[in-house]
């Protein structure tokens, strides 16, 4: 019977420390109704010198009454956007606690959007604290506000009860159909840490909706060397960038042929980019594109099968080369060429590619490109 | 004691798993070489080739005798104990650094508002209680920990394939020649001479015909999922493995099944730290061995909760942070650890070899006391 | 005081009845290796809970293999 | 030397200081006197008015036939034993083993000049004839005390497979037993335990197939057992077992001829303790309450998704609390968002913290279960569903509870259903996790799951490692763990459990 006390002794200690630690609450846990969702950081250019408006949209419609099932939505706004000036560090999100009882809970973020005046001046702090934060995500979307972020995130969202949601899950679909490319914080961080890429972030602005109130609509991208932003590509400028990157899947082609409009949607689109390097420090890009499509629509004129697929093979080369010649202007490699071509040619690169943003002018290009739509 | 005995099967399925523990959350081992990571664990293969051969020599010529043991056979009671005393001084070390690098990864990135004293604690009596089921116990579950871990790693890799870019290998071999030694140095000497720690156990291996074999297969695994792990660190991050305390850890933190499921990157530890803790288990074993047979303690079962007390205030004092460790683990280490994981044994060998005749009457006199060890 | 008591008391809880046990079945070399290591194990606990400025292992280590050259630049 | 001594001088001491039994006599007192008087003062000493006493001569000698009311069979008793013995023609002068060769026609009879045989067998139910003048008595087999038949088994129900289960009655057992193993290599080894309750135990193992080791060990744990009764085979078990501080029975139990008969096959060893349906069944594994004896007779698919079903109840129930506290408390980011908003608005009004609120749920379902099986079965099923209803509901209704807290803990009670055998291991086991989840979320769960497979691991049966096939690995067993291979395939016996392992075709 010795043995057993023993045991018993030796159980009901372990339990009593157990239980000592269990509701000592020293070890991190947290209620769900204490947590304050945050679902998107908007951030702006504050009036204080040197500070920053950091937006956080928080799910507030959570309240479930007594006895509520399963609770969710009630009734009022199904969340709150929250703005204080800061410079976006751990004391800032504490600014927030002190202001709601509950707790900053940034695992859920789905968003970040910066104002353009802010994006211009710079964010690289800003990118760095969300990088070492343990609950942000590397895999949440960036966007640009044309104007400011606040306004952006308060914005109604079509179908949608959560702006944020909307904006992020519309950036996720949109590269598919050629509308505007992805950018999430790792593929920014990853183009702030190569030597010569510039990050390409989608934009988005306020536009009058059907019943006036305002909507936000994706229009054009910004571009961004390091952690500044260096300008702006149009709307028409991104389906370029998206065939040369390679990141168009069934996005839309409108040409006139023969004195009729046709628009082709492009189907199965694939995209590779051959380098030539040369002695003098320039390169030969050597651009093939093959692409499926089927034409949607055929307004007047009765063009010829053939012409209008070259028709839209020359509309494809025109729209890569508007591209091109405005990256080139802002001596921005938002394509990745000096990425690619340092590894696969890194000896020329390491003689060559020190002054990469002067040599994007010096690049000579060629288009390989076949169009092979369906049924006419 | 009773339930330490295990087969040499296990024996290799314990290497494995012991091996790919090294490398499943951190990459420093082969962060000098970034893109080049992949083939500091084959050239560290290879400059491990001669350890190993080493301690085979060594159990080869002490059949069913664990280290401790071979160092009072060759050098004699006195001294042998003295060099058990290193070798015990190395294990308390190397086990204290893993534990707090799997504490810190914790804290880090699972549990940030745990605090650390607890977290040890913890751990200790989980070791204690591991510790006290049996050497057999933990060899039983090697190959479920293993397989786990493996299945993990080979379901990410169908989760990210999406996001993996062939083209970050490139540019190849642009490193200084200097820079593949450190790395295969260090990949040798930490993440396989470590496993150093299964020479003192080899005391309680079930005499087996083929034992070689499950034991390279064992090592040549582990190496293999090592590599798959390091390629797709390379795969995923590009250019910002380099950039990332735990790389592993952030490749995860990228697998999105859809948009409901895109923050997995718990579920996909949970197998890297069970994985993590046998390798620590295992560390636990050659010290409670040593400790026996410094000691010359047979029932080993009161030492345990004060070795793994001893070990846990330890993990406190052996770093002051996660910095500190990685500068140390990728700086000094490797020379560090070479003494004991190459230069005692082949001080051992050679003296053996000096000395043989006069260490045969050793063993021939001591051949009743190793039937008594093996019942 | 009190991290004082809590780590006292808690290798006290843990390790004194094996202590005892092992002495009543008179295995007095066991009783004495496992008080040294509870002894140990005590005191490193108590260094860190105090928080006192001792330098860590490994920097000890890094210097010496430094001073002798023993090492990889970073 | 003077040790020993000293040593065998205390031991004789202490046991002359015992109280002993109070029917324990000194050795020469053990046997019958000659005189039909004094051996009949003898027995009445014994038992009660239950003992039935009837005088009676036998030729021209004095004779006397006792037997215990309700355990002997009286009609039996007066056809076959009275009868015979009544008759006037009997010669003067004769002797017991005359008439039981030549006079009773009953099929069981012993001679014995033991007192001790012949209380041992009225208790068992046989009649014991003495004559005046011999120092002996005949000890007649005539049981016939009252007995519940054959029926359904209640505890291991199947849609296919026999019904039949095991009755309290030792011999129906072995009955039962040997008509579905008719070789003669079927041995039953017969041994009591209990000082007072002499519970008859039967080891069953068919010669050949089971380790005699194994066979030798079980009679060395059962002659250990000095205990005052055995009145089930629970107490056998705990007797024996290999590690009776653990939440797991180490020692399988069944309530099914059909599946003691199939254990026995593979190389088992079944105890039979007379009293209690349940036979015990040693080694036994881990991987046996998954094996339901219908797998074996399903289709290998089907068996196979059954068998997978019930080890994934069995991780559920264990596991699924455990976890949904770690996420709900400690690892939010892993809750997907809308799911998420849905969780916090259900536990926005909630008054108790998630751990105590899971540690209360938990606990009111154990109380109706355990209520529910107390009851009749039509009442008890209705209390433990509907009462889990009910007070689940009320509970979300009056805000003491979450809704999705009430469907986890519902959902684990009704997986538990699906492994009865080891629910009592699995429940204890739900709130160790549920403690570490609330300690230290996902990582307090591995680490506690981590102790729990080396506690599994480290067990042993009867020197058979409890988590065969799979700790340790043995491969050629798998077939008949996870998955059930087609019959054909499953040519040998496990691993390690006996030495003739094939199992289909030339025999050794």
């Amino acid at each position: 019977m010795q043995n057993a006390e023993r045991k018993c002794r030796g159980f009901v200690a372990l339990l009593l420390v157990g239980l000592l630690f269990l509701f000592a609450a020293c070890n991190g846990s947290r209620e769900l109704y204490d947590l304050g969702i945050v679902l998107g950081i908007g951030l702006d250019r504050s009036a204080e010198e040197g500070a920053v408006d950091m937006t956080l949209q928080l799910a507030s419609g959570l309240q479930g009454e007594p006895g509520g099932g399963m609770g969710g939505l009630q009734s009022g706004e199904a969340f709150i956007n929250y703005t204080l000036p800061g410079d976006v560090s751990l004391s800032h999100f504490r600014q927030f606690k002190l202001r709601m009882q509950k707790e900053v809970y940034l695992a859920h973020n789905e968003l970040f959007v910066i104002g353009e005046p802010l994006a211009r001046a710079g964010i690289g702090p800003y990118i760095d604290f969300f990088l070492r934060d343990p609950e942000l995500r590397v895999s949440t979307n960036i966007l640009v506000a044309k104007g400011s972020a606040a306004e952006l995130l308060a914005a109604e969202a079509m179908l949608s009860e959560y702006p944020t949601l909307s904006l992020s899950q519309r950036e996720d679909s949109y590269p598919l159909s050629g509308a505007t490319s992805r950018c999430s914080l790792f593929d920014f961080v990853s183009a702030m840490a190569s030597e010569c890429r510039c990050a390409t972030v989608p934009m988005a602005e306020l536009q009058a909706g059907a019943d006036g109130e305002p909507i936000s609509v994706f229009n054009g991208l910004a571009i961004f060397r390091g952690d500044t932003m260096i300008g702006t590509l149009t709307q028409e400028e991104v389906s370029g960038l998206l065939f040369l990157t390679d990141a168009v899947r069934n996005g839309a082609l409108r040409f006139s042929v023969d004195g009729s409009v046709v628009e082709v949607e492009l189907q199965r689109s694939k995209t590779k980019l051959c380098y030539t390097v040369q002695e003098d420090g320039t390169a030969d890009i050597l651009v093939t594109i093959r692409s499926g499509g089927r034409i949607v629509s055929r307004a007047g004129g009765a063009a010829e099968r053939n012409s209008i697929i070259r028709a839209g093979e020359t509309r494809m080369q025109e729209e890569m080369l508007m591209t091109l010649r405005r990256a080139q202007e802002l001596h921005a490699d938002i394509f990745g060429f000096g990425d690619a071509i340092a590894k696969c040619e890194p000896d020329w690169w390491e003689v060559h590619g020190g002054n990469w943003e002067a040599n994007l002018p010096r690049l000579r290009f060629a288009f390989d490109i076949v169009l092979e739509p369906g049924e006419l | 004691m009773r339930n330490q005995s295990f087969t040499p099967r296990q024996l290799g399925v314990a290497l494995a798993a012991f091996i790919f523990a090294a490398n499943r959350f951190s990459s420093y081992y082969t962060e000098t070489l970034r893109q080049d990571a992949w083939l500091s664990v084959l050239l560290g293969l290879l400059f491990f080739a001669p350890i190993f051969l080493l301690y085979v020599a060594l159990a080869r010529e002490f059949p069913g005798k664990g280290l401790f043991q071979i160092n009072e056979i060759v050098f004699g009671k006195g001294i042998g104990k003295g060099i058990t005393v290193l070798y015990l001084f190395f294990f308390i070390l190397i086990n204290s650094m893993n534990q707090r690098y799997v504490a810190d990864f914790t804290v880090n990135t699972i549990l940030p508002e745990m605090a650390l004293a607890p977290l040890v604690f913890s751990m200790a009596i989980v070791f204690a209680w591991v510790l006290r089921c049996g050497l057999r116990a933990t060899m039983r579950i090697g190959w479920f920990v293993l397989l786990f871990a493996a299945g993990a790693l080979v379901l990410s890799y169908a989760l990210l394939a999406k996001q993996m870019q062939p083209a970050n290998f490139m540019p190849a071999f642009r490193h200084a020649p200097v820079r593949y030694l450190q790395s295969a140095h260090t990949n040798a000497i930490i993440s396989l001479g470590d496993m150093l720690c299964f020479l003192p156990l080899l005391r309680y291996m079930q005499p087996g015909k083929k034992v070689l074999r499950p034991v390279i297969i064992g090592i040549l695994s582990g190496a293999a999922l090592t590599l798959l792990c390091v390629c797709q660190n390379i795969l995923v991050l590009g250019v910002l493995e380099p950039y990332r305390l735990y790389p592993a850890y952030d490749v995860a933190r990228l697998i999105r099944i859809s948009d409901a499921f895109s923050r997995m990157e718990f579920l996909f530890t949970i197998p890297a730290l069970l994985l993590f803790t046998l390798r620590v288990l295992f560390l636990f074993f050659a010290i409670v061995e040593g400790m026996g047979q410094l000691f010359g303690i047979e029932d080993r079962r009161p030492l345990l909760l004060p070795t793994v007390g001893l070990c846990a205030a330890l993990t406190f004092l052996v770093v002051s942070g996660s910095g500190e460790l990685k500068a140390f683990t990728m700086g000094v280490a490797p020379f560090f650890s070479g003494f004991f994981v190459l230069l005692l044994p082949l001080l051992t060998l050679t003296v053996f070899l000096v000395r043989r005749n006069r260490v045969q009457e050793v063993i021939g006199n001591n051949a009743e006391c190793r039937e008594e060890v093996s019942a | 005081m009190t991290r004082i008591i809590l780590v006292c008391g808690f290798s006290a809880v843990l390790i004194l009845p094996s202590i005892v046990r092992l002495i009543k079945r008179g295995n007095k070399k066991s009783a004495v290796v496992v008080a040294m290591l509870a002894l140990f194990a005590t005191a490193g606990m108590l260094l860190y809970f105090l928080h006192v400025r001792i330098p860590s292992v490994l920097s000890v280590i890094s210097a010496w293999m430094r001073r002798i050259g023993l090492y990889y630049p970073n | 030397m003077l040790h020993d001594i000293f040593r065998k001088i205390g031991y004789l001491i202490r046991r002359s200081q015992q109280p002993g039994n109070a029917h324990e006599e000194a050795p020469d007192e053990r046997k019958l006197f000659e005189r039909l008087e004094l051996n009949k003062e003898r027995i009445q000493s014994y038992y009660g008015n239950d003992l039935v006493l009837r005088a009676c001569n036998v030729g021209s000698r004095a004779a006397l036939l006792c037997y215990i009311d309700g355990l002997a069979d009286e009609k039996f008793i007066g056809d076959f034993v009275l009868v015979p013995l009544l008759r006037p023609w009997l010669q003067q002068g004769m002797r017991l083993s005359h008439i039981k060769e030549h006079f009773l026609t009953a099929g069981d009879v012993k001679e014995t000049d033991a007192l001790p045989l012949l209380l041992g067998s009225l208790s068992a139910g046989d009649c014991a004839l003495l004559l005046d003048g011999e120092a002996g008595a005949l000890l007649i087999s005539s049981k016939g005390y009252a007995r519940r038949g054959v029926e359904d088994s209640t505890t291991e129900m199947t849609a296919r497979g026999p019904r039949e289960s095991f009755t309290e009655n030792m011999r129906t057992n072995t009955a039962l037993l040997r008509r579905r193993v008719k070789s003669p290599d079927l041995l039953f080894d017969l041994c009591s335990a209990g000082r007072y309750s002499k519970t008859d135990i039967t080891i069953a193992y068919i010669r050949g197939i089971a380790q005699e080791e194994t066979v030798a060990e079980v009679k060395r744990r059962l002659a250990k057992i000095d205990v005052d009764a055995v009145l089930e085979s629970g107490y056998v078990e705990q007797y024996v077992e290999d590690a009776p501080y653990s939440l797991f029975a180490t020692v399988g139990n069944s309530e099914r001829p059909d599946a003691v008969a199939a254990r026995l096959l593979e190389g088992r060893i079944a105890i039979l303790v007379d009293g209690t349906p349940f036979v015990l069944t040693v080694p036994c594994f881990f991987m046996e309450t998954f094996q339901g004896v219908e797998d074996y007779y399903a289709r290998p698919f089907f068996a196979t998704f059954l068998r997978v079903l019930r080890f994934a109840a069995a991780i559920v129930t264990v596991l699924l609390p455990a976890l949904y506290l770690s996420f709900t408390i400690f690892h939010q980011e892993i809750i997907p968002t809308k799911l998420l908003f849905s969780m916090v608005g259900a536990s926005a009004n909630i008054p108790f913290p998630e751990l105590l609120e899971m540690l209360l749920m938990s606990f009111t379902f154990e109380v109706l279960r355990e209520a529910g099986k107390r009851l009749p079965r039509a009442v008890g099923q209705s209390i433990s569903i509907v009462g889990a209803i009910i007070v689940g509901e009320a509970a979300v209704s009056a805000g003491l509870v979450s809704a999705p807290m009430v469907i986890v803990v519902s959902f684990t009670a009704v997986c538990s259903f699906m492994v009865p055998a080891h629910n009592d291991a699995f429940t204890l086991l739900r709130f160790i996790f549920i403690a570490a989840a609330g300690w230290m979320g996902g990582v307090g769960v591995l680490l506690c799951a981590l102790c729990l497979l080396a506690h599994l691991a480290s067990l042993e049966s009867f020197g058979q490692p409890y988590m065969a096939p799979f700790f340790p690995l043995r491969r050629g067993d798998l077939k008949d763990s996870l998955v059930r291979a087609p019959l054909h395939d499953m040519v040998a016996r496990p691993t390690g459990m006996t030495g003739n392992r094939r199992r289909v075709g030339g025999n050794k």
